[in-house]
């Protein structure tokens, strides 16, 4: 089928401002994923197109981009999954990160959050001989939150993010998460006290834009739910 | 204010659109709260200030407001249920099913106040 | 790093909690106040009617209830959505007294009117 | 810019994260990566990582020695196989340690599942040998590993594309690398550099392979005159999905899933009788092959051929806990419900065996003697230790990478104490600059993809499972035409920052000149072994063959192929049935 592609393109070497371009496509099979649209663009019509890939399966989180108003990977979507008015979709960088060419934004104030929860473990004791002993059911508690390839998609679609980049955001909560409730973890207190503060916990009121965005399918707020209900008894 | 714009275009999840009318109800309710604490001072003025005042609010038009602010609370409380089993329940787990049948009473309630607002049966 | 924390350490766990807390209690008091002030068989609106009501204890403690509650839960929501936007130090600090300044106000505006009876 | 550091390591996949945490704080160490460090290709690994804990049954690691020769078809070097499987179990601790989210036991120990050719006493029956947290073991293991990087503090460059090494008078001094964000070329000078830049699937047309998989460190190495170790051994993994390439995890089958042909048999019976699926990746390749060419295959609508992956009689529970991923893959790709339907699977071009010949210690060696160059290292897929020999067994790489990138980096450390910053070079950046020059001001009429689509053709069809000299030659042949033709292609996008456009022309000259090598290896070698199946010498052939290749670049010329003794210790060749 025929297809066009609109992109928001942007060269700060040469535009003032960001705008859209429409490429026409033919030939698209509806199983074909939008990373192979914008691959196809790229080698066939205008090298200049700008954006990230790795692994094309959804694994390593380079591309997530805002296809048709929401955030989700271009190389997890196929083109029978979206709703296609005026045989056009629309492409354009993930929201509220500096732009930096056509679909590439600055994920570093995304990661700097990442970093600021500690994504280490941090025991107590030395450890012994062998493993840490922990339970599978345990073990299973954190499999939700390790899945997350930090693409980026759940912070940028959330708009407690969009009105103050200093919300330290769902994927930050994620991987704090990940660590708090880690039987073999002992810094709970610590890194509560990191997320547990006026730009972290209480600025998420449930809006569930992340759990909508998230490729992983990871039930986002319901892992923030249980940091928030963590963060409170420890002060009632 | 780009993140006004970012919010009309972002394609919204069933939680952004209630998020959203849950601001604005609670905002609208906390305005009318002040001035239903307003109203009511005429009580203090005698029969003759409050019954003209109530007169004002037997009219259609303010039979109709008060119909819609039913509307509002019905959301925000409804809704402020919902958050509530959210963040202390596992809510997030079926928040989008707890939406839709809220929704669904709210609407029902909605018609049955209208029912009553207007038919006058109480009254 | 670039990215700084801007915030202390009390976030709001407690203001976060008395908002769900003051919000149940107000879904009963609503229900209640629909219920018994306006709709119930022989609630009036005349002078006469909402008088004899306020004499009751029952009623008027409602109606407190409600009133400081509802001020509480109003003034820390309309907080909560102003905290979530970036603002100056001293715009945030501005709000946030004439938030409470109202609060006590239309607080004591509600409560004489109710003990005036 | 020049920069100076003790180390730079280049790539932050499990290899250069392994040896970034071993330098010690004193030391100034930096980590260059084209892309983000947990975008690498480590993240994508699935099914395991294999270390003979004996948790869910006995295990010994001289059992996972013996299964790692002989599915290495005894090509692999034994002292080196030693040493893995020997720290493998201390590695796995170590990573626990950490803090990796593994699957459990019913005690709480690490959890372990089968997998391809790991078996116990010597061969007699599958072993559960593979640690795994659900089929997500690379991308936690990459996080993990990333995490202790942040807790160390170790410095990232990331998006910096490594273009060239400085190599003079047989010493590495540094290396040139791109920023992509600005374009602008640093020079990295260095007293040690260590390559743990992944592989080269991308050479081939259908790939489980990342996009950023084009051997940039192999050819950096050839191109600088370090030689390359058994390049014609590449694994093709039997299940890729059907036409994309994307992998189907051995764990499907480890967790009890078959392949099937198109009358429902269980084709891998009469292939491997004892431990049937559960064959080495090589062996089960060539089966599934063989089915298609025998017209037992399933044909697609579009006319090619695939076999079935059968996990059906799994349970919805065991697919849901231990195989979410993969199963998720050919439900939002293929539209299959794993649970109800076959998986459509096909051979994948997966990992490289061969690569940069090194040392137990990852330091390089520059020739059939051993002798090492000083201040080079290299570990990961992109190194030949040889641990794989002909043929890699699943979960190994991951092994691979902890043990030697850590040994990587502990040498480096002891490198360090007597080491002096070489001297730099004037030219050092000569070569880049002239490649970028050249690229930028061709005129855009040979296109990068045509080039690039016709290398992977080729590549996959001369030089894939079954191998042939007569087409093998036509293939090397292509790929010098097309070496040619490379020079000539332009770019549309001309602007410095994040010209993305540039580097993909870039990463294709990487990739032609690594197909060079894998192709001319093959043809070089005559005789079947492991991955390397030649129609024309179906056989094994130890009295000629039991040897590594190395092949020298001479820019020019053909290349020159020598030879390095395969060191043998307790497990003489045999031949190898399962
Ligand atoms: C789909 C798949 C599944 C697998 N599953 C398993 C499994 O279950 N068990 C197992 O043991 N093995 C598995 N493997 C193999 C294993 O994952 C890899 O061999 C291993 O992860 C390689 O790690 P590495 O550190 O050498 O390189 P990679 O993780 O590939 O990292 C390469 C790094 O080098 C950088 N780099 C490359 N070129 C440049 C350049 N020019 N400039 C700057 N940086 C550069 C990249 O940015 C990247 O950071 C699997 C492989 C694949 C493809
Ligand atoms: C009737 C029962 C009510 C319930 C169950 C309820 C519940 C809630 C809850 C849970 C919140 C927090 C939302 C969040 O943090 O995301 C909230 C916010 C708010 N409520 Fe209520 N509420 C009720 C009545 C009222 C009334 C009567 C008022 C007016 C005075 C009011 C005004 C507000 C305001 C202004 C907010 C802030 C909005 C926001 O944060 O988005 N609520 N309510
Ligand atoms: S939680 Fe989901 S959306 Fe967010 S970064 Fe992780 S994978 Fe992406
Ligand atoms: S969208 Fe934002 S507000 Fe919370 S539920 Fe998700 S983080
Ligand atoms: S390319 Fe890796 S997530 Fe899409």
């Amino acid at each position: 089928m025929e297809l066009t592609v609109r992109i928001q393109r942007y060269d700060p070497e040469k535009d003032s401002a960001p705008h859209f371009e429409d490429y026409k496509l033919d030939n698209v099979n509806k199983t074909d994923r939008i990373l192979d649209l914008l691959n196809r663009i790229k080698w066939e019509i205008d090298g200049g197109l700008t954006y990230r890939r790795s692994c094309t399966h959804g694994i390593c989180g380079s591309d997530a981009v805002k296809i048709n108003g929401r955030n989700r990977l271009a190389c997890s979507v196929l083109v029978q999954d979206l709703k296609i008015s005026k045989s056009r979709i629309q492409i354009e960088p993930i929201p509220a990160l500096p732009l930096q060419k056509d679909l590439l934004v600055d994920m570093s104030s995304f990661f700097e959050k990442y970093e600021i929860v500690k994504p280490y473990l941090i025991p107590k004791d030395a450890p012994p001989e062998r493993e840490r002993y922990q339970s599978n059911e345990d073990a299973e508690l954190l499999f939700e939150s390790a899945k997350c390839i930090h693409c980026g998609s759940c912070s940028t679609s959330c708009p407690s993010l969009w009105v103050n980049e200093n919300y330290i955001g769902p994927a930050a909560f994620l991987k704090a998460y990940r660590f708090i409730f880690d039987t073999r973890d002992d810094a709970t207190a610590e890194r509560l006290d990191l997320i547990d503060s006026a730009d972290g916990l209480w600025r998420c009121h449930t809006i569930f834009n992340c759990v909508e965005a998230c490729p992983k399918e990871i039930d986002i707020t319901w892992h923030i739910s249980q940091l928030k209900k963590a963060a409170l008894s420890r002060e009632i | 204010m780009s993140w006004l714009k970012t919010f009309i275009t972002y394609e919204k999840a069933p939680g952004a659109w209630s998020w959203g009318l849950h601001r604005i109800t609670g905002l609208g309710l906390m305005f009318y709260l002040y001035l239903h604490i307003l109203a009511l001072t005429a009580l203090q003025k005698g029969p003759e200030a409050f019954n003209a005042e109530m007169v004002l609010f037997k009219s259609p038009i303010f039979m109709f407001l008060e119909w819609a602010l039913f509307g509002l609370v019905l959301f925000h409380s409804f809704n402020g249920f919902r958050i509530v089993l959210i963040d202390l329940a596992d809510g997030a787990k079926y928040h989008k099913k707890l939406l839709y049948w809220l929704t669904a009473v709210s609407i029902a309630l909605f018609i049955g106040m209208g029912y009553i607002i207007f038919s006058g049966v109480f009254n | 790093m670039a990215y700084r924390q801007v915030s202390s350490k009390s976030g709001g766990a407690l203001s976060w909690f008395l908002q769900r807390v003051t919000g149940v209690v107000l879904l009963f008091v609503m229900i209640g106040h629909y219920l018994l002030m306006h709709y119930n068989i022989d609630s009036g609106h005349t002078y006469s009617a909402v008088l004899s009501r306020m004499q009751n204890p029952f009623y008027k403690g409602l109606q407190m209830t409600f009133v400081v509650v509802g001020i509480y839960h109003g003034i820390n929501g309309t907080w909560s959505v102003v905290r979530d936007f970036k603002l100056k130090k001293s715009v945030s600090w501005t709000i946030y007294a004439l938030l409470v300044i109202s609060g006590v106000v239309f607080g004591l505006i509600g409560i004489t009117t109710l003990m005036s009876f | 810019m020049i920069h100076q550091y003790d180390v730079i390591i280049v790539g932050a996949g499990g290899a250069g994260l392994q040896a970034a945490i071993e330098i010690p704080t004193e030391s100034s160490c930096a980590v260059l990566t084209k892309v983000f460090p947990t975008r690498s290709h480590t993240g994508t690994a699935q099914g395991g990582v294999s270390a003979a804990l004996g948790n869910e049954e006995e295990d010994s690691w001289e059992w996972h020695a013996f299964d790692t020769v002989k599915g290495g078809d005894y090509l692999g070097d034994q002292d080196a196989i030693e040493t893995m499987c020997k720290d493998a179990i201390r590695a796995i601790i170590a990573l626990e340690h950490m803090g990796m989210p593994f699957n459990r036991t019913p005690e709480g120990k690490i959890a372990q599942r089968m997998f391809g050719g790991h078996t116990a006493n010597f061969g007699e029956k599958p072993v559960r040998r593979a640690c795994y947290s659900a089929d997500r073991t690379g991308h936690v293991m990459l996080q993990t590993l990333y995490e202790q990087c942040m807790k160390n503090d170790v410095t990232f460059f990331n998006e910096f594309h490594v273009m060239d090494l400085i190599i003079r008078d047989g010493v590495c001094r540094g290396l040139v690398a791109i920023e992509i964000k600005t374009g602008e070329i640093h020079i990295f000078h260095a007293k040690a550099v260590m390559f743990a830049t992944g592989g080269y699937g991308r050479v081939f047309q259908i790939t489980s392979n990342a996009m950023a998989g084009t051997g940039d460190g192999f050819e950096m190495a050839y191109r600088n005159g370090v030689p390359l170790e058994d390049m014609e051994f590449v694994q093709f993994h039997p299940t890729g999905l059907w036409k994309l390439g994307i992998l189907v995890s051995e764990a499907a089958r480890g967790e009890g899933g078959i392949l099937r042909n198109k009358d429902g048999e269980r084709f891998m019976e009469r292939y491997a009788p004892s431990i049937k699926d559960l064959a080495p990746r090589d062996m089960v390749s060539r089966a599934i092959y063989t089915e298609i060419k025998e017209g037992r295959g399933i044909e697609a609508s579009d006319g090619s051929f695939y076999v079935g992956l059968d996990l059906t009689h799994l349970g919805k529970e065991i697919i849901e806990e231990k195989l979410p991923e993969i199963t998720g893959f050919a439900k939002t790709y293929l539209g299959v419900d794993a649970n109800e339907e076959w998986i459509p699977v096909q051979p994948t071009t997966h990992y490289a065996m061969g690569g940069i010949p090194t040392t137990i210690d990852a330091e390089v060696i520059v020739d059939e003697n051993n002798t090492t160059m000083p201040g080079f290292y290299a570990a990961g897929e992109c190194a030949c230790v040889s641990v794989h020999g002909a043929n890699r067994l699943g979960t190994n790489s991951l092994l691979d990478i902890l043990v030697f990138g850590r040994r990587g980096g502990k040498k480096i450390t002891e490198f360090l104490v007597n080491a002096e910053l070489p001297e730099l070079p004037d030219d050092a950046s000569e070569w880049t600059r002239n490649t970028i020059k050249r690229i930028r001001n061709n005129d855009n009429s040979v296109k990068m993809i045509d080039v690039r689509n016709e290398m992977q053709f080729t590549m996959m069809d001369t030089c894939s499972v079954f191998r042939v000299e007569e087409s093998m030659k036509e293939g090397l042949q292509k790929i010098k035409e097309l070496q040619e033709k490379y020079l000539l292609v332009g770019i549309d996008d001309k602007s410095k920052g994040f010209n993305t456009d540039l580097l993909e022309v870039v990463e294709l000259g990487s990739l032609l000149n690594t197909a060079e090598t894998i192709i001319t290896c093959a043809i070089n070698r005559k005789e079947s072994r492991g991955a390397h199946w030649r129609e024309d010498y179906a056989k094994r052939d130890d009295t000629n063959w039991l040897k590594h290749s190395l092949i020298f670049g001479t820019t020019g010329s053909t290349p020159d192929i020598r030879y390095k003794p395969v060191i043998i210790k307790q497990f003489e060749p045999k031949e190898r049935v399962y």
